[in-house]
C-alpha cells in the first residue's frame, strides 16, 4: 500500500480530512509533524492540507514555509516525489517557492465560501488526467487569489504549468488560475477542496478523482 | 475613596455590602473586593435570573449532563455524544464588533472543548439595528468579520445563523454564538470539580494581559488615578492559539492526564478557580506570581480580573505533569503550576510569599445573592377574531417589497463569509433552514437556531413557545427528532418590572414547549441590561435546537427539485399571526394562539415520521412572511415555478404550517387521512419561471433580483 | 505629496501576529529576535497646499478610519 | 535595538487594499487623495552588538520570509 506523508503545521485544519480522503482511495496516510525533518525516500507521495497555518499571520503560509519539514519536502521535491497542496498547502507550496507565484487577498477584500465549477488546463503527475473535464467542488478562502508576473505567466502557459481554472472566476486570479504545477509536474497545488466533495450528501464526488498519481496509476 | 464611591465603583449594593461583612465578620479589604465584584455580578451568579432557571425542564433520557457545567451533554447512542451551548457577547460587540464577536466565538469554543468534545460546529443569532442607524453597517461589517475570522481560522465550520434587524438594537445589537462538540467512543467527559489534595493548579495558554479587567475593579487604592495604560484593555482573540489549545486539551484529557478542567471566561481566574474548588469542595492555594504575564507590572486585582483570552485552568496529579507539559510543549504551550488543591475549603491567594487573603469559594458561590425581581403575571392577548383567512387589503405586489427588504432579503452576504465545510462532515450548510453535520456513525445531526422577536413583541410567551416549536418543526420537516435546547436569554434591565414579566413568561412559553417537545434546555446564558438611554431591546430569547436523523439519504431540499411535483401544506396547530410584514407595514401586529402544546408536538412528529418514510422532494416550513414569500424563496435555486390555486392568505403567518413537495401526492393524502392531519393541495411545481397565486403571475427572475439586491440596498457597501 | 501612515497595535493590546511571526523566527535561527509587532504601512498621496496642510489632511484620514483607535495606534511622516 | 520594516506591495501588482482606502475615504469626501497604498510595518527587536550588525540581521529576517519578493518591495530603518 502507498504510504502518503500528510504535512501538518499549528493551525492545520483540514489535516483529517485529507487523512479520510486518503484512506478512501485505499492509500496508508501517516502524520509529518513541522518540526520534525523526514527522510523522502519512505513515502510515495506527500499532502499538504489546508488550514490556518500560522493563523494566516503575516502572509499565509509564509510562516510554515520556513518549518524544518518543509526542508525535507523541498528534498522529495528534488527526488521527483509527487506533492500536493490544497488551499493553505497551496499557499504555503508557493511560499516555500516550490510552486511560482503567490495567493493574495480576494479582489474583494472577504473571505468567500462557495461552490465553484474547475476545468482541468494541462495534465500534471496528479490526478485527474481528462484534459478538459470539468469538476465540482466547494472553495473556502480569503488569500486565494493566484498572482504571477507577466513573464512568469507566459512562461507558464508556454510549459503548459496551469493546472486548473474557474469556470467563473470568484476571487481575482490572474487567467482564472486555480491551480499550478511546477515544470517538473511533480508539484501541484490548487485552492479549492477535493476533499469535501467526497459523498453524495457532500454535495459531489468529484474530489475522490484528485488522490491518485501517475507513477501508481 | 470613601464607602460609598467604592460600593458603586465595584457595583456592589449596601445590602450585599452588609452580606459581605456578615460573611467574612468583618470589612472585605483589598482583592476581596475585586472577587466579591466579579463573582457576585449579574453575568457570572446569575442573581436576577437563578429563581426562575430553576423551574426548567432540563432532564431526559438522554441528558448526560444538564445546568452547572461548562455545557451540556446528550447521549445519540451509538457511542456518540454531543455537548453544545450559546453564549452571547452583545456588549463587547458594540464596542469593538471584530473583536467583541470573535472574542465570543472564542469563548463558547472553550466551553466546549473543555468538556473533552470536539467542536465541529458554530451557529450564529444576530441581531441588529436599522440599517440607517449610527454605526450599524460598520457593526455589521465587524461581526460577521469577526465570527468569520476566528471560526475560519480556528477550522470549525458555521453551520447555521439567523440574522434580524429592528429599531430595538440600534444601541444594543445581539451577538449569540452556539458551539457543538462531539464526542465518539473512548472520548472521556471532563468536568470542573477540583479533586485530589496534593494536586497541582495548572495554567495553560495564552499569557495574562490587562484585557478586559473591569472598569470598576480599578479602583482599588493600590491604583493611581492618572494611568492611562490601566484603562480596561479591548481582548484580543487568536484563533491560532485557541485551535492550538483544542489539539493540546483533547490530547491530555484522552491521555487521561487532567483531574479537572475550566477555561477562564468571564472574570478569568477568579471565576474559574472558585467555581472548581466550590465544586470540588476542596480549597486551592494560587501563587499569582506565577501566572504568566504579558506585561510585568500587573498587579495581583489585575491578573484576577484579567479575561484575557485562550486560556485554561486544570487540576492534575504531580506524577502526571511533566507529561501534560510535553503534551503542551509539543503544540508550542506553556503550562505552568500555579498551585495545589488543599483540604481546607479556602482559595488561598498569594502573591511573592505573601498571603493576601483566604476566602471560602462556599461563602462567596453558593451565599451570591438571589433576587426574586418584581414582575406581573401574564396576560394572553385575546386576538380570537384573527383568523387564517385571506384578507383584502392583500396586495400580491407587495412580495417584490418583501423580498427587497433586509429583513426578507438573502443574507448570503453574511454566510459567505464563514467556512461552512472545513471537517468535511457538512450535509447541509447555512443556506438551509437547518445546519446538517454528518457524524461518523453515518447520521445526520441537525442544528438550527430559533427566536423571532417579531412574535416576541406581539406576545412574550408566544415568543418564547415560538423560540422552540418553531426550530422544532423545521428539524421535523427535514425529518430530525429534536433532541434537546440551549439557550441564550437577552432581555433589557431586570429591575424594571416590565422586562421582568416579559421574562418571566417567555421563560415559561419556552419551558411549557420543551416539555411537550421533549427537547430539555441542557444550558444556556442570560444576557440582562441589554439597554441604553432606558431604552431596552425586544425580550430576545434565543435557542440552539439539535436533533438527530437515522441516516443522510433522501434528505428534502428546501426548494423545488423537480418540475410538475404537486405542492402540499401540512397543518400543524390552528395559530395565526399578522406576520412581520404587517409589522414592518403598520408598526405592529397581533397573533391569536391557543394551542395545545402536546397535540402540536405529536403532529410534528408525525410529520417527522412521513418525512422519512413518504416521497418527498422538498419541505420549508412558512416562514415569517407568510405562505407567498415561502413558495417563492422556494423556487430560486433551480429556477422553477409555481403554479398556486389557494384561498389562504398570502402575507399572514400560520403558526404552523409546512411546505411539501412531492412526486406522491396520494401518498401524503392518505397519509393525512390515516393520521388525522390536514393537508390541502394548494398547486404545482412548473418549468415556466412564473409565480403564480391564483390570477397573479409574477416573474421569477424580477423576484430573484429583488431578493438578491436587498442586502446592497438596504447596506450600500458592504 | 507623500505622507505614510505606521500603525502598530497598542502595546497594552495582545498583538496576536507579532506573537506568531517573533516565536517562529527565534525558533528558526533568529535567536536575537527579541520582540516583535506587525502592524500597517500606508502611504497616502495628497494634493495639498503644503506640507503643514497635507499632514492635517493625513491625519484627518487616518482618524475617519484608518486606524482603530481602540487598539491601535499610528504616528504620520511626511516622505 | 529596533529596526523596522516598510513592505509595500509592488507597483505591478494590483493593491486590494489600497484601492479599498481610497474608495472609502474618497466617499467620505477626501477628494484630495490622489493614490494609496497599503503594506505592512512591522517592528523588530534585536539584539546586536551595534547598529550595522542590527540593520544587517533585520535585513535576513526580512529576506528569510518576512516580505515575499514577488510581491513586495520593502526598506529597513534604524528606529
Ligand atoms: N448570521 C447568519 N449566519 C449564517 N447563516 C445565516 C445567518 N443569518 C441568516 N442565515 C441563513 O440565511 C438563510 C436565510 O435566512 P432567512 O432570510 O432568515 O430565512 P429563513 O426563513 O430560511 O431562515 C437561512 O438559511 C439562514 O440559515
Ligand atoms: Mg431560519
Amino acid at each position: 500500500m502507498s504510504r502518503v506523508g500528510i504535512l501538518r503545521f499549528p493551525g492545520t485544519n483540514c489535516d483529517r480530512d485529507i487523512w479520510k480522503s486518503i484512506e478512501m482511495k485505499n492509500k496508508k496516510p501517516e502524520w509529518l509533524w513541522y518540526e520534525d525533518s523526514f527522510k523522502p525516500e519512505n513515502y510515495d507521495a506527500f499532502l499538504v492540507p489546508g488550514g490556518f497555518s500560522y493563523g494566516d499571520y503575516l502572509r499565509s503560509g509564509a510562516l510554515a514555509a520556513l518549518s524544518p519539514a518543509m526542508d525535507s519536502l523541498k528534498k522529495a521535491d528534488s527526488l521527483g516525489k509527487p506533492i500536493f497542496g490544497i488551499c493553505n498547502g497551496f499557499q504555503i507550496l508557493c511560499e516555500a517557492g516550490l510552486l511560482p507565484g503567490a495567493l493574495m487577498r480576494n479582489d474583494k477584500g472577504r473571505f468567500i465560501d462557495q461552490w465553484v465549477n474547475l476545468k482541468l488546463e494541462n495534465e500534471s503527475g496528479w490526478s485527474p488526467f481528462e484534459v478538459g473535464n470539468s469538476y465540482r467542488m466547494p472553495m473556502a478562502h480569503a488569500d486565494g487569489r493566484y498572482f504571477i508576473g507577466e513573464e512568469g505567466l507566459k512562461s507558464l502557459k508556454d510549459n503548459q504549468q496551469i493546472w486548473l481554472t474557474y469556470e467563473k472566476n470568484p476571487n481575482g486570479s490572474v487567467s482564472d488560475i486555480a491551480g499550478v504545477m511546477n515544470e517538473k509536474r511533480n508539484v501541484v497545488g490548487m485552492m479549492p477542496h477535493p476533499d469535501r466533495a467526497l459523498f453524495d450528501w457532500m454535495g459531489s464526488l468529484d474530489g475522490l478523482k484528485f488522490f491518485d498519481w501517475k507513477d501508481e496509476a | 475613596m470613601n464607602l460609598e464611591e467604592k460600593l458603586k465603583l465595584y457595583r456592589i449594593n449596601p445590602k450585599e455590602y452588609e452580606k459581605i461583612k456578615e460573611i467574612l465578620g468583618r470589612e472585605p479589604e483589598g482583592v476581596e473586593w475585586a472577587v466579591f465584584s466579579a463573582l457576585w455580578s449579574e453575568h457570572c451568579s446569575y442573581k436576577s435570573s437563578k429563581v426562575h432557571l430553576k423551574k426548567l425542564f432540563s432532564e431526559s433520557e438522554r441528558v448526560l449532563q444538564s445546568f452547572g457545567e461548562n455545557a451540556g451533554i446528550v447521549d445519540l447512542g451509538e457511542e456518540e455524544k454531543v455537548a453544545f451551548k450559546m453564549e452571547s457577547h452583545n456588549h463587547p460587540s458594540f464596542i469593538e464588533p471584530y473583536q467583541g464577536a470573535a472574542t465570543g466565538v472564542g469563548g463558547i469554543l472553550r466551553d466546549i472543548f473543555t468538556m473533552g468534545a470536539r467542536p465541529i460546529a458554530l451557529a450564529n443569532y444576530l441581531c441588529f439595528g436599522e440599517p440607517e442607524a449610527p454605526r450599524m453597517k460598520e457593526l455589521v461589517d465587524g461581526v460577521v468579520r469577526g465570527i468569520g475570522g476566528y471560526g475560519n481560522c480556528v477550522g470549525v465550520p458555521n453551520l447555521s445563523g439567523q440574522t434580524n434587524f429592528h429599531k430595538s438594537y440600534n444601541e444594543n445589537i445581539l451577538v449569540n454564538a452556539m458551539a457543538v462538540g462531539l464526542f465518539t467512543e473512548g472520548d472521556p467527559i471532563c468536568l470542573s470539580q477540583a479533586q485530589g489534595v496534593g494536586n497541582l493548579v495548572v495554567y495553560v495558554g495564552a499569557k495574562t494581559g490587562r484585557d478586559g479587567v473591569h472598569g470598576a475593579s480599578m479602583a482599588s487604592e493600590s491604583f493611581d488615578e492618572d494611568s492611562e495604560s490601566k484603562r480596561p484593555t479591548v481582548q484580543i482573540g487568536d484563533p491560532f492559539y485557541e485551535k492550538l489549545l483544542i489539539e493540546s486539551c483533547l490530547e491530555v484529557m484522552k491521555k487521561d492526564l487532567v483531574v479537572a478542567i475550566q477555561d477562564m471566561g468571564a472574570a478569568g481566574l477568579t471565576s474559574s478557580s472558585f467555581e472548581m474548588a466550590d465544586k470540588g469542595s476542596v480549597g486551592l492555594t494560587l501563587h499569582l506570581d506565577k501566572v504568566p504575564l504579558r506585561d510585568e507590572t500587573m498587579e495581583p486585582e489585575e491578573i484576577l480580573l484579567s479575561e484575557s483570552q485562550e486560556r485554561m485552568l486544570l487540576i492534575c496529579e504531580p506524577s502526571r505533569f511533566d507529561e501534560l507539559k510535553s503534551v503542551f510543549e509539543h503544540w508550542g504551550l506553556d503550562a505552568v503550576s500555579v498551585g495545589e488543591v488543599i483540604e481546607e475549603p479556602v482559595i488561598r491567594l498569594i502573591w511573592k510569599n505573601e498571603t493576601l487573603t483566604e476566602m471560602s469559594p462556599k461563602d462567596v458561590v453558593d451565599n451570591a445573592p438571589q433576587y426574586e425581581r418584581d414582575y406581573n403575571p401574564w396576560k394572553r392577548k385575546d386576538n380570537k377574531n384573527l383568523k387564517w383567512a385571506s384578507q383584502d387589503s392583500e396586495n400580491l405586489e407587495d412580495l417584490k417589497k418583501i423580498l427587497s427588504s433586509h429583513q426578507g432579503g438573502t443574507k448570503e452576504w453574511i454566510y459567505r463569509q464563514y467556512d461552512q465545510r472545513v471537517g468535511a462532515s457538512t450535509a447541509r450548510d447555512c443556506q438551509s433552514p437547518i445546519g446538517v453535520s454528518a457524524l461518523p456513525s453515518g447520521r445526520g445531526l441537525g442544528i438550527v437556531l430559533g427566536c423571532r422577536p417579531h412574535i416576541m413583541r406581539q406576545d412574550a410567551w408566544v415568543g418564547g413557545m415560538d423560540s422552540i416549536a418553531y426550530p422544532a418543526i423545521e428539524l421535523a420537516a427535514k425529518g430530525f427528532e429534536a433532541l434537546a435546547t440551549t439557550d441564550c436569554l437577552n432581555f433589557g434591565n431586570p429591575e424594571k418590572p416590565e422586562v421582568m414579566s416579559e421574562f418571566v413568561a417567555s421563560l415559561d412559553g419556552m419551558n411549557k414547549a420543551c416539555e411537550a417537545f421533549v427537547t430539555p434546555i441542557i444550558s444556556g446564558n442570560v444576557s440582562f441590561y441589554n439597554e441604553t438611554l432606558d431604552k431596552g431591546i425586544s425580550p430576545t430569547p434565543s435557542t440552539g435546537l439539535v436533533g438527530l436523523r437515522p441516516d443522510l439519504k433522501n434528505m428534502p431540499e428546501s426548494f423545488f427539485t423537480k418540475e410538475g411535483e404537486s405542492l402540499l401544506v401540512v397543518q400543524l396547530g390552528e395559530g395565526v399571526s399578522t406576520g412581520y410584514w404587517s409589522e414592518i407595514k403598520k408598526g405592529s401586529g397581533e397573533i391569536n394562539f391557543d394551542e395545545d402544546l402536546k397535540t402540536l408536538s405529536l403532529q410534528t412528529n408525525k410529520l417527522m415520521n412521513a418525512v422519512l418514510d413518504l416521497p418527498v422532494s422538498s419541505t420549508r416550513i412558512v416562514s415569517s412572511f407568510g405562505l407567498a414569500y415561502t413558495l417563492a424563496k422556494m423556487c430560486f435555486e433551480k429556477d422553477l415555478g409555481v403554479e398556486v390555486e389557494t384561498d389562504a392568505p398570502a402575507f399572514l403567518e400560520p403558526l404552523y404550517q409546512v411546505v411539501v413537495s412531492t412526486s406522491n401526492e396520494k401518498a401524503w393524502m392518505d397519509w393525512a387521512g390515516e393520521q388525522g392531519l390536514k393537508v390541502e393541495k394548494i398547486g404545482r411545481v412548473c418549468q415556466n419561471k412564473q409565480w403564480k397565486w391564483n390570477e397573479t403571475s409574477l416573474s421569477l427572475d424580477e423576484l430573484k433580483d429583488c431578493y438578491n439586491g436587498s442586502w446592497q440596498k438596504a447596506l450600500p457597501g458592504l | 505629496m507623500k505622507f505614510a501612515l505606521k500603525i502598530l497595535p497598542k502595546p497594552e493590546v495582545l498583538d496576536t501576529q507579532g506573537r506568531a511571526v517573533q516565536t517562529t523566527l527565534s525558533t528558526h535561527g533568529f535567536n536575537e529576535l527579541k520582540d516583535c509587532h506587525v502592524g500597517k504601512y500606508i502611504v497616502l498621496e495628497v494634493e495639498a497646499a503644503d506640507e503643514s496642510k497635507g499632514l492635517e489632511m493625513a491625519k484627518a484620514m487616518a482618524e475617519k478610519g484608518l486606524y482603530n483607535p481602540l487598539i491601535e495606534k499610528y504616528e504620520v511622516e511626511a516622505l
